[in-house]
């Protein structure tokens, strides 16, 4: 399947397979307490042992979604990060469209604005 | 020979079971869609399942990108929860219809399908959340079940028609069981969402409705849909739908819509289900 | 497109990458079995390939019973050879055509076949030993290679019509492939041999020698033999010539058959190989 | 596939895997370096590790072979064992048909008695 053939939707192909693959091993790694406790601990150290590159540390390092996703990062593996927060998947939906979480729940999602 | 007694549709978010570990249930947000689901559940304890086929996706939590399975059956005697990150959940372990399931590997590489056969395994949110939504929070789960695992995460992933194609399978395997087991079939994931991408909280309503009553009514139009047709309707992790198609399949051509619930967004997804019983 | 230059079948019994390491080559034993692979080794080199497709199955090295794949297809950019319990081998990586792989996939899924992707992976002796026994043992491989692994080990394994098809499959993603790149494709596993049960050390040359020149003038007969045919004339382990029909029906309907090799025992098993070239 | 329907030939099949699977799993783990130094310092522990029952742990450290394969183990996988003493492939053959090893690679293989 071609990727990009749908606006604003980016496949998880190969290309991204391929090109996320150290942050989501990384992230994946999260699913065990042992390595939550290590990130926690000292993050930067945790991701050295994944061999992240400076690019791909800055990017988990400052919660940047948009870049993960960018990088390569899928998302259900990268959620694994945001329940060490934790932080709510709509933050990162409103990153991924570039938009305010008030407007992406009020707008994209359909939720009353402050309900 | 077993017996199909009907067919689940359901959505499988992870926030829902969240909302049922937190006692959110009540809440104004999760009241609506929890009860919509009552009529389900009903529908269940009454029909007195023996086994569950669950068709779902792991979303990054048994399987990484190292090895990706196209199709995955398991085989093994106890499925455990996995622990997706936030530590594992207070539900009980799910216990295989071993024999069953071996008898399904056999019928599915006779007709040529290509199963990774899994015998040491733990399930995800894709299988837990639909088993809590229709059999409750008991203390051991009434029925036994066969995991069936669906790559939605990398592509390639299976095409519309492979997936009913499986569902074929599974009806024969099931009408060429020896037991006189009742089984009901979970066709789960969906309805429309998006997590990535510029397009992300993308949910589009009026095809989950149509969803709804078409998965029913006339499923040909939805095995004959490519996967980049599910994607542009339904979103890119909304494509998660075609596994009702393995559900679908394995029921009579005409069915009844029995009960269905829709509601949106439950999180960032369109959700609901359908219960279908066979028609003549 | 790209181009099958031919097709090899070869046994892959372990014991040969042991007599090479420990420089038996040339011994009574070892000696004449070599020197039949000479007449293959020298069409290689002569056909200078780019690719080498390689299909093998697993021996309880890389895979465990926990996750039987019934296929599996690599995408990796290196294949490491696997520790099977004397040590790690003194041979070369090896590099994997990642984007024909990727290709392949994608042409496996859409033609209904249901891989298990390996992006992260080892190979055992069913990869090595034909890879030594046709390029020697290089520095560097010359060749990049494509891995699929067939399940021969647990039952059910797929039948030989799905190894059949998967040859089809595979000519249809070299000859869609955009590069130019030369393919030899290699079917291995066999010949006849037993290791398990009162009848071990079953050796059927008979069988044997018939199938070597079967392979390449009449491979509709061994297409529709069963599984059981399979077991019951070549031996429990012998069935892993199964593999070699996905090396057949990526070939022409006609062959030449340029080169032939037959030796008896090789460690327990009837050992030899064949080089085909596709005819008009 | 029916099982036992080539005389003296066993298939692999789900009751075999099931039946083999802690002694499989066990001789799999011997594929790592670490695990054979455990087994060769302290074979009964190494066993315990993986739970073998009194019998299997019987066959294992008499190195039965056939007894091994008659309570599932997989040739494949106990080979392993025999990397470790080390045990010639045809001697465990010869055991799985009864046969003296002169006669198995006699009769059997077709090698000449004394060559
Ligand atoms: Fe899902
Ligand atoms: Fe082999």
């Amino acid at each position: 399947m071609a990727n990009q053939s749908i606006p604003d939707t980016p496949l998880f192909d190969r290309s991204g397979s391929i090109r996320g693959y150290r942050i989501n091993k990384m992230a994946m790694a999260l699913g065990q307490a042992a390595n939550r406790e290590a990130f926690k601990e000292n993050e930067e150290a945790y991701l050295d042992r994944f061999r992240l590159t400076a690019e791909e540390k800055k990017a988990v390092m400052s919660r940047d979604w948009h870049e993960m996703v960018r990088l390569g990062g899928n998302l259900f593996f990268i959620l694994k990060i945001s329940a060490i927060d934790p932080t709510p998947i709509t933050k990162i939906g409103a990153a991924q469209a570039g938009m305010s979480h008030e407007d992406f729940l009020y707008e994209r999602l359909g939720k009353r604005a402050n309900g | 020979m077993a017996k199909i007694i009907g067919g689940l549709g359901t959505s499988h978010v992870p926030s829902i079971g969240a909302a049922l570990d937190k006692g959110l249930r009540d809440t104004a947000d999760w009241k609506p869609f929890f009860d919509g689901y009552e009529a389900g559940k009903e529908w269940v304890k009454e029909a007195k399942p023996d086994i569950a086929v669950v068709v779902f996706n792991d979303h990054g939590n048994t399987f990484f990108l190292d090895r990706v399975p196209t199709f995955a059956v398991g085989v093994a005697d106890t499925y455990n929860p996995v622990d997706e990150g936030w530590g594992p959940r207070a539900i009980p372990p799910f216990e295989g219809a071993t024999d069953f399931s071996w008898h399904f590997v056999d019928k599915l590489v006779e007709r040529h399908f290509d199963p990774l056969v899994c015998r040491e395994i733990e399930v995800d949110h894709g299988m837990q959340v639909p088993m809590e939504l229709f059999f409750g929070r008991p203390e051991t789960w009434p029925v036994k079940v066969v995991p069936i695992w669906v790559n939605t995460i990398q592509y390639p992933i299976p095409t519309p028609q492979r997936c009913w194609e499986m569902g074929k399978v599974l009806r024969e395997a099931i009408e060429s069981w020896p037991g006189d087991e009742r089984v009901v079939i979970l066709g789960t994931g969906g309805l429309s969402h998006q997590l990535q991408g510029a397009r992300a909280g993308f949910i589009n309503q009026e095809a989950d409705r149509a969803w709804l009553d078409g998965i029913a009514s006339n499923p040909e139009h939805y095995r004959n849909m490519t996967r980049e047709d599910y994607v542009e309707q339904f979103g890119s992790e909304g494509a998660e739908l075609i596994m009702w198609l393995v559900m679908r399949a394995a029921m009579n051509e005409k069915v009844d819509l029995v009960h269905k619930h829709y509601y949106a967004p439950a999180s960032m997804t369109g959700a609901g289900m359908v219960v279908l019983e066979n028609a003549a």
